[in-house]
């Protein structure tokens, strides 16, 4: 156990050196950054020290180095945009980034996970219709189309909720439902599959011959099963939690870290961005962690391995 | 060398085709974070002598984890030995030229215990039998098909079945296709690990005997890998009993059977299903299970489990007594 | 070996009576089990053979009422524990019988347990699903069926979990599960196929110590008459979802009357003596969608009659409780 | 016996067989096949249907219903956009688009994801380990955030996209052929043909690579809705191929601030990603069942 989390904690670790390797190249292949601080009517020496204080003097390992140091500290530059350090603006955005990302995950738990458990045991009836139509629009529909859908019917015709921003608590409730569906969607199909298999095994067979009732079958024998499958696909897709944010912040005008992401590049805000991709980065690790260690949690197998 | 070498001095004139001198196979076990060292070796194999002679059958029985199977991949070249040599006709093939070595690999072929895996679900009967002679042989479409034809009658089976595909068979004519492949390129030896095990009772009869009228066919000499020692019985001329990677007791399969001596192969014998509800059967159950072996026990490795453990058993490794000719044993009993 | 006429006093505890399990397919109705009786004793051992395909596991699941349905049903016949009919009970009435009264040990010790229960977990289900007893007493009664199991250290092995044990101890566990409450009727399908001979010896005392100390009936599904031969009073053989023949173990070893069985035996390479050349069963057992009219065996039947292929044989008696289906016992 | 207890398949005898292809042919799914036929057609021959130019509208046209709406003309049968193009023919040339960059995406993450997939699986040892590290950085990094970053750093075009989305599709690839050809590895068959003498690249190309074919063909029906959605979603982003080039995505985006007054422009091209990519879907799960049902957890 202590070995499987050790050696998932350092892979993190690997994997946010790579992550922050490829942003730094690419910073420097998207072109000179000074050209980005600096206009037709600055003189040599605003070039020099520009040039010096960005280290751009130095080896590009050297610079990686610096990059790399002051990340660590949080310190990605100022803002281009803003005028302050970028860090702050990130934390500004992060609990409507949050709010969204719960709501969203609670949306595609609750829709998710029953139907995709009554799917598997009650197939073929209309419960596995609804849950079928319910995953088929979710893993079809694209996410931005969705939103608009839904502000469409619920802001625009039947007027209930708000179509856009953050000032009352209802707002949440479009971006979240856009964003969740497709979870739901991934979640409800896998449930069903991997409690069809569990259903199916020796396992279950023999703790109905232990003359266990149906519904402790399916909910303390089969669903502890099925979810290991589930939360593999959590752990690997997890990124595009993210990836769905970034479109549905910019649907609903939500003032979290996706919008700030596309208004950083809409605005060739550097320094920002990059702050904002280590941010989302550091998110989908730790939560890919967090998914590692619900995995030992259910998984006797991965605890005492 | 103390253990057991198998190789029979006793009254056979056939000639030995393939022989293992001292075979080892241990695999290292690992611990590590990102990068892996090795703390330890799993002795799957420990120094086990054999020979395989023209026309003969050789037995390899023990239970699982007791290593015939690495023994048997070993063999077909599937494993390196970490230490050992084979030899066939008597030229070793670790260090042998390109050409002998493809002498060897069609010289030796191989029939496993599982129809439904040892068959390439994509490929067409004809193809699959006729693979090992389109890559070890040059000969013509023509002279290939005909081969093709000749071996699925000689298995039981018809030259129409070329055309279907191994999903259309049963998994006794599965492994009828198995051992027409085998036999495609003519070999001298063909591994059998576990041949009719995973198959019905009623099917196993008809692919025994196939096996045996396929020897007199083809002179083919066998290395027959199994748990099943009623089996071995039927189709070995000589029987090894393997136990943790070492050969504990080794003779022409009659005597063995008769006068079984190692405590190992007794207690084998005594936990084999009798053939009658009236054959009275020792009681002689084992306790506890076969130890691992990554640490195999000190002196004779059976020991812990012996009934008839005596004092030196836990200290000193037994020397070999041949107790009738050809009949050799390793405990201390004797 | 037992001595049968002990049991042969002891009264009747199930009784299986023209006994039908079909499954639908695309294929169309597949007769699994078609016409299954017999009956068991208090303390007896029951071996059903037969090869795959035979119906002897669907029989099985029948007992059990597990038949997966869609698309299996019993479709005919009686299933009395104790004078109690099983097949027309709903669900929550069987799952009280299961496990208690009526219980189950399967093949794969691999795989019958779920890996993320711990042992004394799953051992302890049956108990307390059963018995209305205080959490500390299940505790108890956990680890006495494992010491019953010879579960070395049970006390430190009840926390452990399935994939911690090997092969032979998890199947110890399974039958553990098994004889928890006390059932009437043991059914044990296949338990050692997996297993290494020197392990499936210690399990086949252990199931008969078990056996002998509360008088179970148990039915022993196999495809191995070399443990009917160590283990059964009485055998059942099954050739395409129908008993072809019904003995004494005895009587059909030194008397097997179906030619199928006959087959069989003389088919089985023997430990403690030379055979020259094996009985060979030609061609395949049959598949059970379109079966043709008849004995089913016919095809493969060295005896065969121009009748076998045209109607099915009825139960001949061979001697008393020795009956087989064939014509030539006409 | 393995399959004890379930019940013996062996060959069926001839009626049983026909019947059997009989059933499968009536569950062909016709609608789907249908969907993708319509969309396939329409990319190819998009100017021989398009009833109108796609990128040329009338001011005089501007915000037209669809036909059966009020104030619809038959004319523009899905209505026009706010610049008075009809959507009718957006669509169909939208299809386009979303054709050739899901094809050659496709081809180009399906190579790159097989011959490295088939290079861990078969070699293992620090093969495997660089490349699925590689493939867990790529999951680290949000797919369209990447994209946005790239395309700004790199120019907005055609060659870039399909550059991008091949990043994001090929793992997928990679993960799921690496996964089958290490269960192919241990196959007693490929054990087999070593035992003849087969060199690897027979091994790998006669008795490996057949055995992936199945997993990936299904795969790619299900990538492909993937690549589309996240075209679309490019696109819908303003970073998708470059206008005035009708892509659906950015026909979406169009109309996002007119939906209260021109709710076709943003349904109509919506609709036809969405039929696209659920087609795209059961006919994968169709492929899937008809193939293979073992590879139900795809993904």
């Amino acid at each position: 156990m202590q070995r499987y989390l050790l050696r998932r904690i350092l892979l993190a670790l690997v994997t946010l050196l790579a992550v922050s390797l490829i942003i730094f190249v690419m910073s420097r292949a998207a072109g000179d950054p000074r050209h980005v601080y600096l206009d037709d009517y600055s003189t040599q020496e605003d070039w020099d020290r520009l040039t010096a204080s960005l280290g751009l003097d130095k080896p590009y390992y050297q610079q990686y180095g610096i990059f790399l140091g002051s990340a660590l500290k949080g310190d990605f530059g100022e803002s281009i945009k803003e005028g302050r350090p970028s860090m702050e603006v990130i934390i500004e955005r992060l609990p409507a980034t949050f709010q969204l990302g719960l709501a969203a995950f609670a949306f595609s738990v609750i829709v998710g996970v029953p139907l995709g458990i009554l799917s598997a045991v009650k197939r073929g009836t209309f419960l596995d219709m609804v849950g079928k139509i319910v995953a088929l629009v979710g893993q079809s529909a694209p996410v931005f189309w969705l939103g608009l859908m839904l502000v469409f019917l619920f802001a625009v015709r039947l007027d209930w909720l708000p179509p856009y921003g953050r000032q009352e608590i209802s707002s949440i409730v479009l971006p979240a439902v856009a964003l969740g569906w497709f979870y739901a969607a991934a979640n409800l199909r896998l449930l069903r599959s991997a409690m069809l298999n569990v259903l199916d095994s020796e396992y279950v067979k023999l703790a109905r011959a232990k003359g266990v009732s149906n519904n402790a079958v399916i909910w303390k024998h089969s669903l502890r099963n099925a979810l290991i499958p589930v939360l593999t696909f959590a752990g690997i897709t997890l990124g595009s939690l993210v990836t769905g944010s970034l479109v549905v912040e910019t649907v609903f005008a939500w003032p979290g870290l996706g919008q700030l992401a596309i208004q950083a590049l809409a605005g060739n805000d550097y320094p920002l961005l990059q702050a904002v991709v280590i941010v989302f980065t550091l998110m989908y690790v730790t939560a890919a962690l967090l998914v590692d260690i619900m995995y030992a949690y259910i998984d006797p197998r991965i605890r005492y391995a | 060398m103390t253990t057991l070498d198998a190789r029979p001095m006793a009254d056979t004139t056939n000639e030995v085709l393939l022989e293992a001198e001292g075979l080892k196979k241990y695999f290292p076990v690992t611990k590590g974070l990102l990068i892996s060292k090795v703390t330890g070796w799993i002795k799957a194999v420990d120094g086990v002598s054999f020979q395989i002679r023209a026309g003969e059958t050789l037995g390899i029985v023990g239970e699982s984890g007791c290593g015939k199977s690495t023994t048997a991949k070993m063999l077909l070249q599937l494993e390196d030995p970490t230490e050992g040599t084979i030899r066939y006709q008597g030229k070793e093939i670790q260090n042998a030229t390109a050409d002998e070595r493809r002498a060897y690999r069609s010289s030796v072929q191989a029939v496993f215990q599982d129809p439904w895996s040892s068959l390439n679900p994509r490929m067409r009967v004809r193809d699959l039998i006729a693979e090992p002679m389109v890559i070890n042989l040059n000969l013509s479409r023509r002279e290939m098909q005909d081969r093709v034809s000749k071996l699925l009658e000689d298995v039981g089976l018809s030259s129409y079945h070329a055309n279907l595909y191994p999903h259309e068979f049963s998994g006794g004519q599965r492994q009828r296709l198995a051992i027409a492949r085998a036999l495609s390129v003519e070999p001298q030896v063909i591994v059998l690990d576990e041949p009719v095990s995973a198959l019905d009772v009623s099917i196993r009869a008809q692919i025994m005997n196939l096996l045996r009228d396929l020897q007199q066919e083809y002179n083919v000499s066998y290395l027959l890998i199994a748990h099943h020692l009623a089996t071995v019985r039927y189709m070995c001329d000589w029987v090894a009993v393997m136990y943790l990677g070492q050969i504990v007791e080794f003779g022409p399969t009659r005597e063995l059977f008769d006068n079984a001596s190692h405590p190992y192969t007794k207690a084998l014998m005594n936990a084999a299903l009798p053939s009658h509800p009236d054959i009275e059967q020792e009681e002689m159950i084992l306790t506890g299970e076969v130890p691992s072996p990554l640490n195999p026990p000190e002196g004779c490795r059976f020991h812990p489990r012996c009934p008839f453990v005596i004092d030196q058993c836990s200290t000193v490794v037994p020397q070999v007594r041949e107790l009738a000719p050809g009949h050799l044993v390793s405990c201390h009993l004797y | 070996m037992t001595t049968n006429t002990t049991v042969n006093d002891n009264p009747v505890v199930l009784q299986v009576d023209g006994l039908k399990t079909y499954f639908e397919t695309r294929w169309g109705t597949v007769k699994a089990v078609d016409g299954v009786s017999f009956d068991l004793k208090k303390g007896e051992t029951l071996g059903i053979v037969g090869e795959s395909g035979s119906g002897k596991s669907v029989t099985m699941l029948s007992l059990m009422r597990l038949i997966p349905s869609p698309p299996g049903q019993i479709v005919d016949g009686r299933i009395l524990l104790e004078g109690q009919d099983l097949v027309p009970l709903s669900d929550k009435e069987m799952s009280e019988i299961r496990g208690s009264q009526i219980a189950l040990i399967i093949q794969d010790p691999m795989t019958s347990l779920n890996p993320v229960f711990s042992i004394g977990n799953q051992v302890g289900e049956a108990i307390k699903i059963h018995q209305d007893i205080p959490k500390r007493t299940v505790v108890q009664q956990v680890l006495d069926v494992l010491r019953k199991v010879n579960i070395p250290a049970a006390d430190t092995r009840v926390r452990d979990y399935p994939h911690q044990m090997s092969g032979g101890m998890r199947q110890r566990v399974v039958g553990a599960i098994g004889i928890s409450c006390e059932p009437m009727v043991l059914i044990a399908d296949e338990p050692t196929t997996s297993l290494d001979v020197t392990i499936q010896a210690q399990y086949l005392k252990l199931l008969k110590e078990l056996q002998e100390a509360s008088d179970i009936a148990l039915i022993f599904i196999t495809h191995d008459f070399g443990i009917v031969a160590k283990m059964c009073d009485r055998v059942a053989v099954m050739y395409a979802g129908k008993i072809v023949e019904m003995g004494d173990v005895r009587d059909i070893f030194n008397n097997p009357s179906h030619p199928y069985t006959e087959a069989l035996l003389s088919s089985v390479p023997k430990l403690e003596e030379d055979v020259e050349r094996l009985y060979s069963i030609e061609g395949q057992p049959p598949t059970l969608h379109d079966l043709p009219p008849g004995c089913p065996f016919a095809p493969r039947c060295q005896y065969v009659m121009d009748k076998c292929s045209q109607t099915y044989p009825p139960e001949f008696n061979v001697t008393d409780g020795h009956y087989a289906a064939c014509w030539r016992l006409e | 016996m393995a399959a004890e207890g379930t019940l013996v398949v062996q060959p069926a005898p001839m009626p049983a067989r026909i019947a059997r292809r009989a059933w499968q042919l009536r569950r062909w799914p016709l609608i789907p096949m249908f969907i993708l036929a319509l969309f396939i057609v329409t990319g190819v021959f998009a100017p021989l249907i398009a009833p109108h130019d796609p990128e040329r509208g009338g001011l005089r046209d501007r915000n037209l219903p669809p036909a059966w709406e009020e104030g619809g003309s038959s004319e523009f049968l899905l209505g026009t956009d706010h610049l008075g193009r009809d959507m009718l023919s957006r669509v169909i040339f939208g299809a386009r688009i979303s054709l050739v960059v899901a094809a050659v995406t496709l081809g180009v993450g399906m190579g790159i994801g097989v011959a490295s997939g088939l290079a861990a699986g078969w070699y293992g040892g620090w093969i495997d380990e660089v490349l699925m590290r590689v493939v867990d950085i790529k999951l680290a990094i949000p797919t369209i955030l990447l994209a946005l970053v790239l395309v700004l750093a790199l120019g907005q075009s055609f060659l870039i996209i399909v550059a991008v989305l091949a990043i994001a599709v090929w793992p997928r690839f990679a993960r799921n052929v690496r996964g089958e050809v290490l269960q192919l590895k241990t196959m007693d068959f490929v054990a087999l043909a070593k035992v003849a003498g087969a060199s690897t690249p027979r091994i790998l190309f006669i008795h490996i690579f057949p055995g992936v074919i199945n997993t990936l063909i299904v795969l790619a029906t299900l990538e492909v809705g993937i690549v589309i959605l996240l075209e679309s979603t490019l696109s819908f982003l303003g970073a998708g191929v470059p206008p005035p080039t009708p892509a659906w995505g950015s026909m979406v985006s169009d109309g996002r601030d007119r939906l209260a007054v021109a709710w076709w422009i943003s349904t109509m091209p919506g609709l036809a990603i969405m039929a696209t990519v659920l087609s795209m879907n059961l006919f994968g799960d169709w492929l899937r069942d008809r193939l293979d049902p073992r590879l139900r957890q795809l993904g």
